[in-house]
């Protein structure tokens, strides 16, 4: 082999570029996730299903119906999120109280959806466009599509952020994924958050499938490694906590384009799993989180 | 366990009391549907699977009236706090305001100015003192900034921690800023679960004064206790239960001069 | 307390109904005879008994189609011991069937060790695996377990896709040498192994699951503390549960890369898929009760089989899937009638069915205070080998 | 040997089991020598014959070989996905093609075939070619695009003693079997593509002989980990001095590898005038990165779905100025047959062929030519035809390397016989740019550079 040529290293600023920008967007795919798993307390497997559904409603209503990039995000995001809520009342409501229950039901979920988009669209990935052309920041090569995903991403959590720490339904949520009796107590109807969280995590996850999609294609199993990251990124930042989150996307993404630059781009996909593993052994409550509730 | 032979004993002297106070209240019951009581309970039980928590419960809160539930550990007060604000199934009948608890969701229950106060305080740990106490006027229709003032004029401690994490804070701090958060429920009964478990004398008594003011605006208490002193101190009428049963009730008065009470709970 | 009122159940129930053996017992027997006289039947058909509906014939593919789904069940029912006894569940107990499964195929392909010596290795390198697992499972509770164990297959995906020049990355090795060389060409011995090893596993679970270490697994899946509060160390039956379950599971893995229906691909023993299916299987089979898992994984591992050679075609008027043959989307139908059968049937079939048969069997003999399943299952099994003992050692048991 | 009575697949399996259990050694290379399949399918399909074959038995094979064909001659087919994946359609539909057509001309017996599908992974495949020979019993089987699923079929072929013609997965494994213990593995054949070591030569080949018109200096290798690209990039070393470009930097990527930002980084850091490159399942994803950042580098090599002709569509124009292999395009004329067999599949399927296609297509036509010349369907007498044959087809002129050459029962690489083309996506056209006597246009460097 050509082993004696060393491997390349870009320089700084490209590599801070490019953490930044993919740690928004993973905090975005991990986002949905940590709310169900902090204020339900159930970890929906599904979660990466519903980023490819967003990813193929985009493709369906901008590539197909010819609306353009924007008009399939705002699509992706309405119905994905409509779509993730009629899942929770249909299936998950009756059984939320048995979490090995739903990881079961939504992990077979997703399967059959993966299967589904992959009978209807194909196996070959599709491509989504948000919008074309580049930029140079930093030395780093980014595309328009990548800063967009970049902007509104950062716009969707600190507007979840906002909407959580500054409302009465945001608080209602937050203390729900505190004390569930507690916020029966106060006369928070829980399946009501539920809900809310479940519209809302699937409204996130389409918007992230959308991204996803247009920077590397949407493909039936394009879900997989998202939801991945977010059990890495949830646990890292702490179970239930937006900002944990964020943090832990940060830390996952910063891990990614570390290995991928300076030592060995095909340990890409283990990183993040090697850090959930020792996060869970030695800190399992998470780098900014709270301790172990039990349910 | 040791309860059962001085008991039995002790029950023969007073049965012809409790079973008076049986027919009052089911007499009453018979004339009006609601009676006067704003908590009706009668004949009710829960079980845990094979284990019976409660059987043959009856019970009656009136307006305005403070009842405590005493009993030893296990002997299910907090199961009955639980049943009458809805968190358990129950049989037999438990009625607030007329209608049957069993029907409704403990939301519906605080709307209707039911508020519990539990054992475990659930409060949300990572939430500020103000939002615990916000979040608990989140069904009340009331004017949260007052009800604000009159917590913190109660607990005047919460005040001085207004943005203070709620887990961060002591026992007894605790312990206010969950009856605070009950009481921003705006309350017509409120269901106080041992309040003074493990807080220092010093604390108990700010608890103390704190439920007598409460009890001075008109709200309805129902306490489980398992201090005894400190219920017989502050209740109307005192019911107690012992292994998932109501084996005697009375005015405090009363209950001091029961010799089983003054043996088994005052330290004779 | 409870093992002292349920053995003396046993001794009275024993003395008293010896003869008659319960109904599901029967087809239980009937079944296994049933699997072990079928290469008997070559190149009969089988069917519904309507032509052209649901034939099938049982040649050597069919028998190689159920010896993979003996293998399969032989997965669900190590799942069972630990995650439907201990309720330690497990997501990713494809790590164990892996791990087994490559150890035995690399020391074959890479060292030309015999299967007989190499299955061992991946026995133990499995047990090994559980003990790594199940350390961590001390410390974890529900959710947090689950991922951990979900998470553990794909960490080992990934370490075979970062070193694929030893493990072949995400496709997989090579075929090793077959057990004892029986190929394609010998089905029926093929088949045969798969079920001496699938009754012997599960005559092996049943007896553990039976025993007193059974009944410290069932009450550290209902209540841990209370285990814990009288004297047991739940710590150590839990990593017991985990190792045997994944010598177990490494044993049913090695021994299938040996076969020629299974080799050692991520797809075949450690996916997500495999490791959803496996628990499916003992979740519709019946948690908890060996038996279930083992029916249960058998089910899940034929059914696609089925539905994918029996060359029907959706009806047209289905949207989207309409005119499709089933073998297009076999794995989305089996995934949907999951799903219905999850909805419908949380409890699992067996244990359904195992409730309807006492219901009715209660209500003809008008006796009820029986407890738990395991409790019903373990009187049964009891009862069983008491007689059989008797048989043997003649009256002097009591 | 046993004589019962009895049908022919039970006796078969008896006696086989026979075999093993009394140790005869290498149970392939003995079965291949005594058992006749051509008995055995001969019966299988008609039964009131079976005395007659089954008194030929094994030595007589000859015999069976002179003797008729049968009414029907049926073909299995290994594809991937063919609902979904172009590349499985392709195997699928050119081979339904290639039978209609056959069944039109009406000369020979009745062709039909059996497609099924292997999912790209090994075990699917494994268990859907028992349903193709031991349930439906074939004739012979074609297709299976994945290197992995024809690693784990291989020893079944020896098994079933039925003739495979690979037409997709390139490892060069399955040729050095053939070579190493050809009495068990002689019935592999490999229609096409070039087994993946000269794939990658063909890939130096190219860069040598368009270095003038590309002028890439500096090239970054990319290469996809997955089997198949392991000789390709054995060769890619062996050779790359000849072709005269420096590589700046060299990169054997994971498999499912989706975000290439880093990658790209790296190249562009290199200084690389252009990304050689080896893909088939992360193609997709690197050629629409490639486009979408602009990246200042050249792109071309091997990239499997960057053949397809629907691709342009498919990826929204992304794949615009990359460079790939393929076997032919559709208006390329390869050879006589290319552009005909294009257009006949374009109009029954209403899209064109990808490379699989073409090389479907041709095995299936050779298998036809050669069981109507040596008149049998026994698998001994196919072998010896197809070593024999020179086949043309849509793809070249197909002959096969012989039993004794490193890459036994290959498809031969020879300029005039089987010769790649290279193609590079022009505004919506396929145009060949390599070899110049097929060239429909020059090569053009991406409009941002």
């Amino acid at each position: 082999m050509l082993g004696t040529v060393a491997p390349l290293q870009a320089n700084l600023s490209t590599v801070l570029v490019q953490i930044v920008i993919l740690s928004s967007l993973y905090a975005l795919v991990a986002l949905g996730f940590t709310l169900i798993f902090g204020v339900g307390g159930v970890l929906n497997l599904a979660h990466g299903a519903n980023i490819t559904i967003g990813a193929f409603v985009a493709f369906v209503v901008s590539s197909q119906m010819g609306y353009g990039g924007f008009v399939g995000l705002a699509a992706a995001f309405v119905l994905t999120g409509l779509l993730s809520g009629a899942y929770y009342l249909g299936l998950i409501k009756r059984i939320q109280d048995e979490p090995i229950m739903v990881m079961i039901i939504t992990l077979v979920t997703a399967v059959a959806v993966e299967e589904v988009i992959r009978f209807v669209y194909g196996s070959q990935p599709k491509v989504l466009t948000l919008l074309s052309g580049r930029v140079n920041i930093g030395g780093s090569t980014v595309t328009f599509t990548q800063l967009v995903a970049f902007a509104l991403s950062a716009l969707l959590i600190v507007g979840m952020f906002a909407f959580v720490n500054y409302t009465r339904q945001g608080k209602a949520l937050l203390a729900t994924s505190m004390s569930h009796k507690g916020a029966a107590l106060v006369g928070i109807e829980a399946n009501r958050i539920n809900l809310l969280v479940w519209v809302g995590a699937g409204a996130l996850a389409g918007a992230a499938g959308v991204f996803l999609g247009s920077i590397q294609g949407a493909s039936w199993a394009m879900g997989r490694a998202p939801l991945v990251l977010s059990f890495s990124i949830v646990v890292l930042g702490g179970i239930g906590s937006i900002r944990g989150s964020v943090l832990g996307a940060f830390v996952v993404g910063t891990l990614e384009i570390l290995t991928v630059q300076y030592v060995d781009s095909s340990l890409t996909g283990l990183t993040p799993l090697l850090v959930l593993v020792a996060v869970l052994l030695l800190r399992p409550e998470g780098l900014f989180g709270r301790e172990l509730v039990e349910a | 366990m040791d309860w059962s032979i001085p008991g039995m004993i002790a029950m023969a002297g007073t049965a012809d009391e409790a079973a008076a106070d049986e027919t009052e209240a089911s007499s009453a019951d018979a004339t009006t549907t609601t009676g006067d009581g704003i908590l009706t309970v009668e004949d009710c039980a829960v079980s845990y699977g094979k284990v019976t928590a409660l059987r043959g419960i009856d019970l009656t809160v009136g307006e305005g009236e403070f009842v405590a539930v005493i009993g030893p550990n296990g002997a299910g007060k907090s199961t009955l706090c639980n049943t009458v604000s809805g968190f358990r199934d129950y049989t037999g009948s438990v009625q607030y305001h007329g209608t049957e608890v069993g029907g409704q969701s403990p939301r519906d229950l605080v709307q209707r100015g039911l508020v519990h106060c539990t054992e475990s305080r659930d409060l949300f740990g990572y939430m500020s003192v103000e939002d615990n106490l916000t979040l608990g006027a989140y069904r009340a229709n009331t004017n949260t900034k007052e009800r604000l003032r009159f917590v913190y004029d109660l607990f005047p401690a919460l005040e001085d921690r207004t943005s203070q994490l709620a887990r961060t804070m002591s026992g007894g701090e605790q312990q206010m800023l969950a009856i605070g958060r009950a009481l921003m429920g705006d309350p017509d009964l409120l269901v106080l679960d041992e309040p003074t478990l493990g807080l220092a004398p010093v604390i108990l008594d700010d608890i103390s004064e704190g439920i007598e003011q409460i009890r001075e605006e008109g709200v309805t208490i129902l306490l489980a206790e398992q201090n005894v002193t400190f219920a017989l101190r502050h209740a109307d009428r005192i019911v107690l239960l012992e292994n998932g049963e109501v084996v005697r009730r009375g005015s405090p008065e009363e209950l001091r001069e029961d010799d089983y009470i003054r043996e088994s709970y005052l330290g004779g | 307390m409870s093992e002292d009122t349920a053995s003396g159940r046993i001794t009275e129930e024993g003395g008293r109904s010896l003869p008659s053996v319960p109904g599901r017992y029967v087809v239980g027997i009937v079944g296994l005879l049933l699997l072990a006289l079928l290469p008997l039947l070559a190149n009969m058909e089988l069917g519904l008994g309507v032509p052209g509906v649901f034939v099938f014939v049982v040649d050597d593919l069919f028998l190689l189609h159920l010896t993979t789904a003996l293998y399969f069940g032989m997965f669900a029912m190590s799942w069972d011991t630990v995650s439907g006894y201990t309720g330690q569940i497990s997501f990713g107990h494809g790590l164990f069937f892996a791990v087994g499964a490559y150890t035995s195929a690399l020391l074959n392909l890479g060292y030309g060790i015999d299967p007989i010596l190499s299955i061992p290795a991946g026995i133990v390198l499995a047990a090994v695996a559980g003990i790594v697992i199940g350390v961590p499972a001390l410390r974890l509770r529900g959710p947090y377990l689950s991922l951990v164990t979900l998470v553990a297959p794909l960490i080992l995906l990934q370490l075979f896709i970062f070193r694929s020049d030893v493990f072949g990355g995400e496709l997989g090795l090579r075929n090793p040498e077959n057990f004892l060389g029986f190929g394609v060409n010998d089905a029926a011995i093929v088949y045969y192994i798969a079920l001496g090893l699938f009754v012997a596993i599960m005559a092996l679970l049943l007896v553990v699951t039976r025993s007193d270490a059974g009944r410290v697994f069932t009450a550290i899946r209902e209540d841990e503390d209370a285990v814990s509060s009288v004297g047991i160390n739940p710590a150590k039956f839990k990593i017991f549960a985990f190792v045997l379950s994944a010598a177990i599971g490494g044993l049913a893995g090695a021994m299938y890369v040996h076969t020629p229906v299974g080799g050692p691909t991520p797809t075949e023993l450690m996916s997500t898929t495999v490791n959803v299916e496996v628990i499916i299987a003992a979740v519709l089979g019946g948690m908890g009760t060996i038996v279930g898992a083992a029916i249960g994984g058998i089910f899940v591992g034929i059914v696609p089989q089925l539905l994918d050679s029996s060359g029907w075609i959706i009806p047209g008027f289905l949207p989207v899937v309409g005119g499709t043959p089933v073998a297009d989307i076999d794995f989305l139908i089996f995934a949907v009638i999951t799903l219905f059968l999850l909805y419908v049937l949380p409890g699992g079939i067996l244990r359904a069915v195992i409730r309807n048969g006492r219901r009715v069997r209660n209500s003809r003999r008008g006796d009820d205070g029986v407890a738990t399943d395991g409790g019903q299952s373990e009187r049964v099994f009891t009862r069983v080998l008491r007689g059989w003992r008797e048989k043997r050692r003649g009256d002097d048991d009591e | 040997m046993d004589s019962d009575e009895g049908t022919t697949r039970g006796r078969q399996v008896k006696r086989r089991r026979f075999l093993e259990a009394t140790g005869a050694g290498v149970a392939g290379v003995t079965l291949a020598g005594c058992v006749s399949t051509g008995g055995d399918d001969g019966g299988g399909g008609d039964g009131g014959s079976t005395g007659d074959t089954d008194s030929g038995g094994g030595t007589t094979t000859g015999t069976a070989s002179g003797g008729s064909l049968p009414d029907t001659v049926s073909i299995g087919v290994l594809a991937p996905e063919p609902s979904s994946n172009p590349i499985g359609a392709s195997i699928a539909n050119a081979a339904e093609l290639a039978v209609t057509q056959l069944n039109e001309e009406g000369s020979g017996p009745e062709f039909e075939v059996s497609v099924k599908d292997t999912r790209e992974q090994p075990d699917e495949g494994r268990s859907k070619y028992r349903e193709l020979t031991i349930g439906e019993e074939v004739d012979m089987t074609t297709g299976i695009f994945t290197s992995e699923v024809l690693l784990a079929v291989l020893d079944d072929i020896a098994n079933q003693q039925t003739v495979h013609m690979t037409t997709g997965a390139a490892t060069p494994e399955a040729s050095a079997r053939v070579r190493d213990d050809y009495e068990s593995y002689k019935y592999h054949f490999r229609t096409g593509p070039l087994n993946a070591y000269q794939l990658g030569v063909n890939m130096i080949d190219f860069l040598e002989a368009k270095q003038s018109d590309l002028g890439w200096e500096s090239v970054a290798v990319l290469v996809e980990d997955y089997e198949w690209t392991k000789p390709v990039s054995q060769a890619l070393d062996d050779e790359i001095d000849r072709a005269g470009v420096e590589v700046a930097m060299q990169e054997r990527y994971a498999s499912g590898t989706e975000n290439f930002t880093p990658i790209y980084d790296q190249v562009e850091s290199s200084d690389a005038d252009a990304a050689l490159i080896a893909m088939a399942h992360t193609g997709t994803p690197a050629v629409v990165q490639w486009a979408k950042q602009q990246r200042p580098f050249e792109f071309g090599g091997i990239h499997v779905p960057m053949q397809l002709p629907s691709y342009y569509e498919a990826t929204s124009g992304a794949c615009n100025f990359g460079v790939t292999q393929n076997s032919a395009t559709p208006q390329s004329e390869v050879t006589e047959k290319t552009v005909p067999f294009s257009e006949a599949y374009n109009e029954q399927y209403d899209s064109y062929p990808v490379y699989t296609g073409y090389i479907t297509f041709d095995a299936v036509k050779q298998y036809a030519d050669v069981v109507q010349q040596a008149g049998s369907v026994e698998a001994d007498a196919v072998v010896s035809g197809l070593e024999e044959s020179s086949f043309l087809g849509t793809a070249g002129t197909i002959e096969y390397y012989p039993p004794d050459n490193e890459f036994a029962h290959d498809v031969v690489y020879e300029e005039g016989k089987v010769d790649p083309v290279f193609q590079q996506w022009q505004d919506g056209n396929q145009e060949v740019i390599y070899p110049d006597d097929l060239t429909t246009a020059d090569y053009q460097k991406p409009s941002w550079l």
